[in-house]
């Protein structure tokens, strides 16, 4: 009688998350990418589209905005670059930016989806159940960051995405999406899935360094660092840790600090109170030169 | 003992309500005017009910009923789907959230009311029903019919009492 | 007048009875009965009852892992190598002319892989993993592999081509999934601690520190 | 002058509004089969979509969606003025709705069928629309009832069938009418069954009165929280230029605005092609006018309520959107927008029109088209211009396919109204004569008076 | 015994591509079919081979020469990904985007499967003996200088293996051709330094000042740069490296760089004279070279402003050590030598010779070290085609046709080529002038040794291996067919190896004793050098000779102003396309270029002031034209380059290939004027002079940024904070 289950779990059914709460345990999965060791050389990205069997949609569709990168390298030039009254050359260089889903603590696109497509596991990864989705496009909708990625067409099919040779190249772990389903990245979770197994049968907890992520193992400054935020042994952990930035804070303390903090970590658009699982390093702008 | 039917048609309601009255106010034997009197209009018409006098109507009881266990069974449902055996966390919400289940029950409190008042004015009005023996068409159209089911005995009476007030017209059961 | 009360009465008693089964339904029904799945032409008809089944049924007792022996390593059961079969069967003479082992050795003189029919088919995108409720029933719980085998799969042991057993449908993996099965407790700890912690549901612990865990209850372990 | 002759004998009101169902004017099958070739085209492009994929509608990230939520948002909103007229002015027992009413409940139920249809064709896969269904199923799961979307489901299909309730239990005197005037025809059995076997009598009229009032209750706080419901779809997210609280009544009046528009519209096409003169009377339809002229100013009012509120606020993000809305490639779409909606009912304003029926015909297509670009203008630049500038985009424009599926809703809402005037009494004859009788009552009581000098 | 490889590839063949299709049939929810789909199986398994399981192999990437170790995701057979192999000191387990696409590579739908020899203007498949017979045909009575062999560079036994077959032909007409090589920079290092690919190391520099190498892009070795980029710049002692990047063009370097310095194009010399004049720390006939190189004058020449020039020279006093790059920008004018010798001499000036600029390694073995590859190979070959001394060119991993200017006729000299034999893995332009085209295994397929011509620490020998079996019957590896053709001529000496993997594992095992095998039983030696992927070894270090001087430095003027031509044209090198030999793998067609984000086109990138004067608006067509033709792009407004200048990047253009490749964008190797360095014969690319003009028409530029480009509006997005407000060396 799930009226009973209902009574009996009702403080657990009700109390607030990640907020007066410990974030997931055992495993929390977070990231943390460094802008200033990032060289914007997009290898990150073509890994991505090797493991994740991403689409190349070809000339046509990206024109019209419907590329499937779910890792895009943003790059943005100082504000007054070219602009009236401002310098002429960016003599300091551009900032790149790894762009992914952001795996958010309090994601906006879950509480919108119609059919439960996309949740919150308890490994605090924002899910997506591709034979779950009907499509209605809500999540997207609902997404600031605008990183989850909608199958216009039927990829599979459709003629030079994966001619016969190509498909061999296709990672079984990773379902191939068809028509209508959105998609975005996953933090890799068939890789944190055969980690997590491993570690299961073995009888202990996952630990650093047992899973890479794609984009993380092929970068090659090593920018990307992903791990289990609630190990005090992560890389991630310490580095958060380091950064004082909090997963369910909207402003984090040391931004209050007046003069600004001399730490480099932050979130993007944390105000809007997502809490995103990425923590992103600010680039260090030379003062010698 | 058997009943026989009369059926009178009026062109108008003073008529018909002189009618009514005056067959409320005599006694005859064999015939009630509280159970054996039907009146039948083209409109609804508050006039009608007055001088046929008070009688109860019950919609708005299942309209309550309805109301009440549509909102109760959208909020169980909901609340319990949510704390089920897939219960996960969405977007930092408490897994039984509040504000979306009430909308909920908010409509299917709507639904379920209006729901049950139309089955509760089928009940009420005895809907679907089959036709009276003695019907004319001209009822819907303009003229307003006064029903009535006496003993043999009485319907001379009635029929003279509907004469005298000027009916158009009376069709009577043909005996058996 | 008083039939109107009745009726709303009774009105009354039936929406609650909806209700409170709309309140029951979001929980999985058991669902185990039995749910034959069609009879399968495979191109050699593997007598499972003879390998597997009792001696006194004239079978071996050959443990299912002996040939399926991918399951407990791997995601998938897998079929076992030609080579397995050759391996036994150049060596049991009396049987070496029937039908079936000629066709057997046929292919292995071709080098051919057998091209065996799929018995056991999940719907698209479902990832049911062998090795992890082998490790968890059979390693930790020391449960007998026929039973645990046979939870899916049926009662091998005695058939002969192997045919699907059960419903396999997502709600009969959840009614499953949602029970408390026990977990094997070294020096007073759940194995993986909180390995078995699953969404916001603590594991709970018994006086004699018997940790029961339900399976797990998030999508995307199942559906990547 | 009068809303209605108080003259009319009854009998010739039944022939009136029959006549109706036997003979209209050729007018009528030209509208019709223009509706349906305009349905074909719709029909047309939905099957290439679901073919190849929502792609050939030009959607793209961030144009997630498109015309067909806008075009939905629309047709919700044209239901909303049956309730109005039919519910509210019941309460109010303004009985000069009696012979507009049932064409507008009609219409009510009609748009929200169109509604409906374009959830299904937004949807990226539409086979399996039934995981949004709460029912027990083989999966044990549930939809999530935390989503708007879901709300929105259940909010319309409150609506739709209560609405559809209310227009029957409404009509079935009048369809025992019919049932007595029909020749020998499938039509005879057809309102034989549907009128239940009503003979007006007293027993009947007075439950028939009592549940019709409830009903009208329930439909009036329904019809309110239905747009409400929708308008959060928008107002739940954080999107800029949706999340904002005036949107429930804003929807809500605009809604109501657009509901009235198309009855003015219907009203005039009645009036001339069944030959209403006598009941869709000029009168009626200067109240309508004006009831409609009211609405718009409260549209107008909590519009600008609006931008006010986004102006004078401190999301900058939001003023931006608006920024971009005044300025960016949707501007012309956007003033338009305002013209039509704030400009153009003043029209109405002016006696002299609040009769003309050619002008009062423009100026409501024209009011409609204005509603139409508001709901375009909530969803589309949102999405083009939202929170991350790296993912705006200003030059994807729906394709022929969007366009053409919306174009056919059109044909396919005056499809079924069309077909709805020929089967039933598009006018309720019953209540008009009620009014007759009342109307000519008072007459009577101060023409007694006057002799009494 | 050589079994190990065999099994192995049995292995791989036992298993069918079941897998894909499985993956591939869509995302519904297919109901429960039984009986309908097949299981996979196996004959014979090897223990290790578990279905679902995936086995790593360790092989050599062959995507670019940087040599990185990779080590290839195999299931069910099929090689899944690539990711780096952590035992490499080259690249330590990363790879970079062009790695990740060599499995495209390889899954190529438009690979050439069959031997094909032309008939008229068609291909016709014939078989692999036929073709074989047909060369020995052709080469029977030809003498050995008739004979001429274009290649790619080619290090390890493949260069052991070609060397013996021409001089089996008694042809000494070798030509290695690389379309875009550093060949000025090793000049100028053997000069300054006696070493042509010293070793740099920008983690121990405090300062780096780049003239244009792009060393996180296309630079030598990327992938290696990159990481030590990283360690760079959370920098040495808690001091953070400060990157200075010189180049008319910004290249993704120039984009990380701290500051970056748009000069006047071909005047990077100029500037280096001029810091070492401002640093003043020079004397003898240095101080003497650069006394004339004030700061106005320089800064007059270059446009880099004087107070920026001392600010550099403050920095490079202040914070040693320092190190100085040479880059193609720097290299590619007529006086590339020049600018390269004075940017050299700034590292002497600065003694960072010894420090961050290292002593080479290399392998004992110089048979194998790489030949490495240039364009004054090309003029050379190109002049002697012209002349018609060549009655047989064999070519291989080289696409003249489409790399060579149009002004140097080369498709017309190569036709006056009695036979042409290419070695191919597409049709490209080159193979379909070819009158035999030889399908060669992709290196994944592959067996062969590497050896990369910048070693980044000890000696190291790259394994190639087959990562799962042939996916074309009919393709060969360049090992094999070279072993056959040479058995040709000397049966006898190479009868023992019945195909390369033999030659190749007898070559290895010869050594074993060099490789650090001594001792060591063969298989076991062998299998573990497999299983490596690498022969680690103590290399041969040289020493670096060079000495500071500046005699016979002489810099021309900046270009005078030229009214009929009067921009730059720099063809850009793309960090994923290069030269072009990738385009054909569609993830590179649609990885953004990071710095302009577009995709599957060219561009032309004006600087907005220019595109202002021009009348130009990004997506207009824009005609560039030069003394050797014009061609038709779409531009792009990019406020990183010189106004001066307009780039055009390499790579896209393709008229053959493949179905990613053709008709994608423009050649800009097609307009390059023949122009050369003086000293070295260098083709100078940066050398050709344009006009541009628009044609009216006007596009979409296909990208991945928005509308309002670089631009965040506000957003907190990507932000920076100043370096002296933190300490990177604190942190984790």
């Amino acid at each position: 009688m799930s009226v009973s289950t209902l009574l009996e779990n009702w403080s657990d059914y009700r109390h607030l998350h990640p907020v007066d709460d410990v974030p997931h345990n055992p495993y929390k999965w977070a990231m943390s990418i460094d802008l200033d060791a990032c060289s914007g050389c997009n290898a990150c990205s073509v890994a991505c589209y090797a493991e994740n069997n991403l689409p190349v949609v070809g000339r046509e569709k990206f024109a019209h905005g419907q590329a499937m990168h779910w890792m895009r390298i943003e790059r943005y030039w100082d504000e007054d670059i070219s602009a009236p009254g401002g310098r002429d050359f960016p003599d300091q260089g551009a900032q790149f930016l790894p762009m992914m889903c952001q795996q958010c603590e309090a994601a906006p696109c879950e509480t919108v989806c119609p059919v439960g497509a996309t949740n919150h596991t308890p490994d605090g990864i924002n899910s997506q159940i591709y034979n779950r989705c009907i499509g209605s496009r809500y999540c997207s909708a609902n997404c600031p960051y605008k990183v989850r990625y909608f199958n216009w067409y039927d990829y599979p099919t459709t003629d030079n995405v994966w001619p016969a040779e190509m498909n061999q190249q296709l990672n079984p772990d990773v379902t191939v999406r068809g028509k209508g389903v959105m998609e975005k990245c996953t933090f890799c979770i068939q890789r944190v899935t055969v980690a997590k197994n491993n570690a299961k049968t073995q009888g202990r907890l996952v630990r650093d360094g047992d899973v890479q992520t794609a984009c993380q193992q092929a970068c090659p400054t090593s920018a990307i660092s992903f791990g289990n935020l609630v190990d005090p042994e992560s890389k991630v952990y310490k580095q958060w840790k380091a950064q004082h930035v909090e997963l369910d804070k909207e402003a984090q303390t040391k931004d209050k600090e007046e003069g600004g903090s001399d730490l480099r970590g932050y979130r993007i658009l944390e105000e809007l109170r997502p809490y995103p699982s990425v923590m992103y390093l600010e680039r260090v702008r030379e003062t010698a030169i | 003992m058997s009943k026989r039917h009369l059926l009178a048609l009026f062109s108008d309601f003073d008529e018909a309500e002189k009618v009514v009255r005056e067959l409320r106010a005599v006694s005859i034997k064999g015939f009630d005017s509280g159970k054996d009197m039907i009146v039948k209009s083209p409109i609804e018409h508050p006039e009608v009910e007055e001088f046929l006098g008070e009688k109860p109507v019950h919609v708005q009881w299942f309209t309550l009923v309805g109301a009440l266990t549509g909102g109760s069974l959208a909020f169980l449902l909901i609340a319990a789907s949510q704390g089920n055996f897939f219960a996960q966390l969405k977007g930092g919400k408490p897994i039984v959230p509040f504000p979306p289940d009430f909308v909920l029950t908010y409509e299917m409190f709507i639904l379920g009311g209006v729901y049950i008042s139309v089955l509760g004015f089928l009940i009420c009005a005895g809907l679907p029903a089959r036709r009276s023996p003695l019907y004319s068409a001209k009822v819907s159209e303009d003229q307003i019919g006064v029903l009535v089911q006496s003993e043999e005995a009485a319907s001379a009476t009635l029929k003279a009492i509907f004469t005298k007030h000027g009916a158009l017209e009376i069709q009577e059961e043909t005996g058996k | 007048m008083y039939r109107f009360i009745s009726l709303s009465i009774l009105l009354l008693g039936m929406l609650t009875a909806t209700s409170c089964y709309a309140a029951d339904a979001p929980q999985p029904t058991q669902m185990t009965e039995d749910d034959l799945g069609p009879a399968i032409e495979q191109p050699i008809e593997f007598p499972h009852f003879r390998h597997a089944g009792d001696r006194d049924k004239g079978g071996m007792e050959i443990n299912c892992m002996y040939c399926h022996t991918y399951a407990r390593r791997s995601a998938v059961a897998g079929i076992p190598p030609l080579q397995k079969c050759i391996g036994c069967h150049q060596s049991i003479e009396s049987v070496r002319e029937s039908p079936r082992i000629k066709k057997l050795f046929e292919y292995w003189d071709a080098k051919k892989a057998i091209p065996w029919k799929k018995v056991h088919d999940l719907p698209d995108f479902v990832r049911f993993n062998h090795e992890r409720h082998i490790e968890r029933f059979i390693m930790q719980q020391n449960r007998p592999f026929q039973e645990v085998c046979g939870y899916c799969h049926g009662n091998v042991k005695e058939m002969k081509v192997a045919r699907r057993q059960k419903l396999l449908s997502m709600g009969w993996c959840v009614t499953c999934h949602q029970k408390d099965h026990l977990v094997r407790v070294a020096d007073g700890k759940a194995i993986g601690t909180q390995a078995y912690w699953y969404s916001m549901h603590k594991p709970p612990v018994d006086a004699s520190g018997i940790v029961k865990a339900k399976g797990p209850n998030d999508c995307s372990v199942c559906h990547k | 002058m009068k809303d209605i002759r108080e003259d009319i004998a009854w009998a010739k009101i039944n022939q009136d509004v029959l006549k109706s169902l036997e003979n209209p004017r050729k007018l009528f099958w030209i509208i019709l089969f223009v509706a349906i070739a305009m349905v074909g085209v719709a029909v047309g492009c939905e099957i290439y979509q679901y073919q190849v994929g929502l792609g050939v509608g030009n959607f793209d990230n961030p144009h997630m969606w498109g015309l067909y939520i806008a075009t939905f948002i629309f047709w919700i909103g044209m239901s909303h003025s049956g309730t109005l007229l039919s519910a509210i002015l019941h309460l109010m027992h303004a009985d000069w709705r009696k012979p507009i009413y049932r064409f507008a409940e009609a219409m009510t139920t009609f748009s929200l069928m169109t509604a409906g249809l374009f959830v299904a064709v937004h949807l990226g896969r539409v086979w399996q629309i039934y995981y949004a269904l709460p029912y027990p199923n083989g999966r044990q799961v549930w939809p999530n009832f935390q989503s708007p979307l879901l709300w929105d489901a259940m909010a319309i299909f409150t609506y739709l069938s209560s609405s559809i309730l209310f227009l029957y239990v409404g009509m079935i005197p009048d369809l025992a009418i019919c049932r007595d005037n029909m020749r020998d025809c499938w039509r005879k059995k057809f309102y034989t069954v549907l009128s239940l076997g009503w003979e007006g009598t007293d027993r009947q009229w007075r439950n028939f009165r009592v549940t019709y009032l409830t009903i009208a209750c329930f439909l009036i706080p329904l019809a309110v929280s239905v747009h409400s419901i929708v308008a959060s779809d928008f107002a739940m997210s954080q999107q800029p230029g949706w999340h904002i609280t005036s949107f429930p009544p804003y929807f809500v009046a605009g809604a109501l605005y657009s509901g009235c528009a198309a009855i003015i519209t219907l009203f005039i096409i009645l009036r001339y092609v069944f030959k209403f003169e006598e009941y869709m009377t000029l009168p009626i339809l200067k109240k309508t006018v004006r009831l409609t002229f009211a609405i718009a100013m409260v549209w107008t009012y909590l519009n600008f309520i609006e931008y006010a509120s986004v102006w004078y606020g401190h999301n900058q993000v939001a003023k931006d959107l608006l920024i971009q809305k005044a300025t960016g490639p949707y501007a012309p779409f956007w003033w338009a927008m305002n013209f039509l909606g704030s400009v153009v009912p003043f029209i109405m304003f002016f006696k002299r029109f609040q009769t003309n029926i050619p002008v009062l015909m423009v100026v409501s297509l024209l009011l409609n088209l204005g509603m139409w670009l508001e709901r375009w203008m909530i969803v589309a630049p949102t999405f083009s211009h939202g929170y991350y500038p790296w993912t705006w985009d200003h030059s994807q424009w729906p394709s022929f396919v969007q366009w053409g599926i919306v174009f056919g809703s059109f044909g396919w809402f005056t499809m079924l109204f069309m077909v709805f005037c020929k089967v039933f009494p598009s006018v309720s004859m019953y209540e008009v004569k009620e009014m007759v009788y009342h109307r000519s009552r008072e007459t009577k009581k101060l023409g007694a008076v006057e002799g009494a000098h | 015994m050589m079994n190990s490889g065999f099994d192995r590839r049995d292995f791989l063949k036992v298993l069918g591509w079941g897998g894909a299709t499985v993956a591939l049939s869509g995302c519904g929810n297919g109901s429960v079919e039984d009986g309908k789909e097949t299981v996979v199986s196996y004959v014979e398994a090897k223990d290790y081979v578990i279905p679902s399981i995936s086995v790593y192999f360790n092989s050599t990437c062959a995507q670019c020469d940087a040599g990185c170790s990779i080590t290839g995701r195999i299931r069910e057979g099929r090689v899944l990904k690539l990711e780096g192999n952590p035992d490499s000191a080259i690249n330590r387990g990363k790879t970079c985007g062009l790695g990740q696409a060599g499995v495209q590579h390889h899954y190529n739908p438009d690979r050439v499967r069959e031997p094909l020899l032309r008939t008229g203007d068609k291909g016709e498949a014939i078989s692999w003996d036929k073709a074989y017979a047909l060369i020995a045909e052709k080469l029977n009575g030809v003498q050995g200088e008739e004979i001429a062999f274009l290649s790619g560079g080619v290090s390890g036994h493949l260069k052991v293996l070609l060397g013996n077959y021409l001089e089996s032909l008694g042809s000494r007409n070798h030509y290695v051709y690389e379309a875009i090589a550093p060949a000025v920079l090793r000049a100028a290092n053997q000069k300054s330094y006696g070493a042509e690919m010293p070793r740099f190391s920008i983690n121990k520099a405090k300062v780096v000042l780049s003239f244009g190498a792009d060393f996180l892009g296309s630079w030598i070795s990327p992938v290696h740069f990159s990481q030590q980029y990283a360690q760079f710049r959370k920098g040495v002692d808690g001091q953070r490296g400060v990157l200075v990047q010189v180049e008319s063009k910004m290249t993704l370097t120039g984009a990380n760089a701290d500051r970056w310095l748009p000069v006047r194009p071909g005047t990077e010399g100029i500037l280096a004279l001029g810091i070492i004049n401002a640093l003043g720390t020079a004397s003898g006939d240095i101080a003497a070279a650069v006394k004339d190189y004030d700061k106005q004058r320089v800064s007059k020449d270059t446009g880099v402003s004087a107070e920026q020039i001392d600010k550099i020279a403050a920095l490079l006093k202040a914070r040693t050590p320092s190190l100085v790059l040479v880059g193609g920008a720097a290299e590619g004018y007529a006086h590339g030598s020049q600018n390269a010798a004075a940017i050299n001499l700034l590292n002497h000036v600065l003694g960072n010779v010894g420090k961050t600029i290292g002593v080479p390694v290399s392998v004992p073995f110089p048979q194998m070290s790489p030949a490495t590859g240039n364009t004054a190979a090309l003029q050379a070959l190109n002049n002697s085609l012209a002349a018609g001394k060549y009655k047989v060119l064999f070519s291989y991993a080289a696409n003249p046709v489409f790399t060579a200017p149009t002004v140097m006729k080369f498709k017309d000299n190569l036709a006056k080529v009695g036979f042409k034999v290419v070695f191919a893995h597409y049709l490209d332009e080159t193979a379909l002038q070819a009158d035999l085209v030889l399908p060669l295994d992709s290196a994944l397929e592959d067996w062969g040794t590497q050896v990369p011509e910048y070693l980044a620490e000890g000696a190291q020998i790259n394994i190639q291996q087959p990562l799962m079996e042939k996916l074309h019957e009919n393709t060969r590896g360049m090992g094999d067919i070279l072993l056959a053709l040479v058995k040709q001529r000397r049966a006898d000496a190479y009868k023992d190896f019945d195909d390369y993997y033999a030659y190749l594992r007898n070559a290895l095992l010869q050594n074993k004793d060099a490789l650090g095998g001594s001792g060591v039983d063969d298989d076991y030696f062998w299998n573990d050098t497999l299983s490596k992927g690498i022969v680690k070894l103590a290399g041969a270090t040289g020493n670096l000779s060079g000495t500071a001087s500046a005699v016979g430095l002489t810099l021309p003027p900046p270009a005078a102003a030229d009214t009929q031509y009067p921009l730059q044209l720099i063809p850009s090198i793309n960090a994923s396309l290069r030269d072009g030999r990738h385009t054909n793998q569609p993830w590179l067609q649609e990885s953004p270029d990071p710095l302009t984000t577009i995709v599957w086109d060219s561009w032309v990138e004006i600087h907005p002031k220019k595109a202002a004067e021009l009348g130009i608006v990004e997506g207009d067509i824009v005609e560039v034209t030069g003394k050797n033709g014009s061609i038709k792009v779409q531009a792009y407004l990019f406020p990183g380059i010189h106004p001066d200048a307009i780039s055009i990047p390499l790579g896209r253009g393709h008229e053959a290939m493949g179905r990613y490749a053709k008709g994608y964008g423009v050649n800009p190797f097609q307009i390059l004027d023949a122009v050369f360095d003086k000293e070295t014969g260098e083709l100078a690319m940066h050398e050709t002079r344009v006009k541009v003009s628009t044609t009216g028409q006007r596009v979409i530029v296909i990208k991945d940024e928005g509308p309002v480009g670089g631009k965040q509006m506000g957003r907190k997005i990507a932000v920076r904070v100043p370096s002296n407000k933190i300490d990177l060396s604190k942190e984790i």
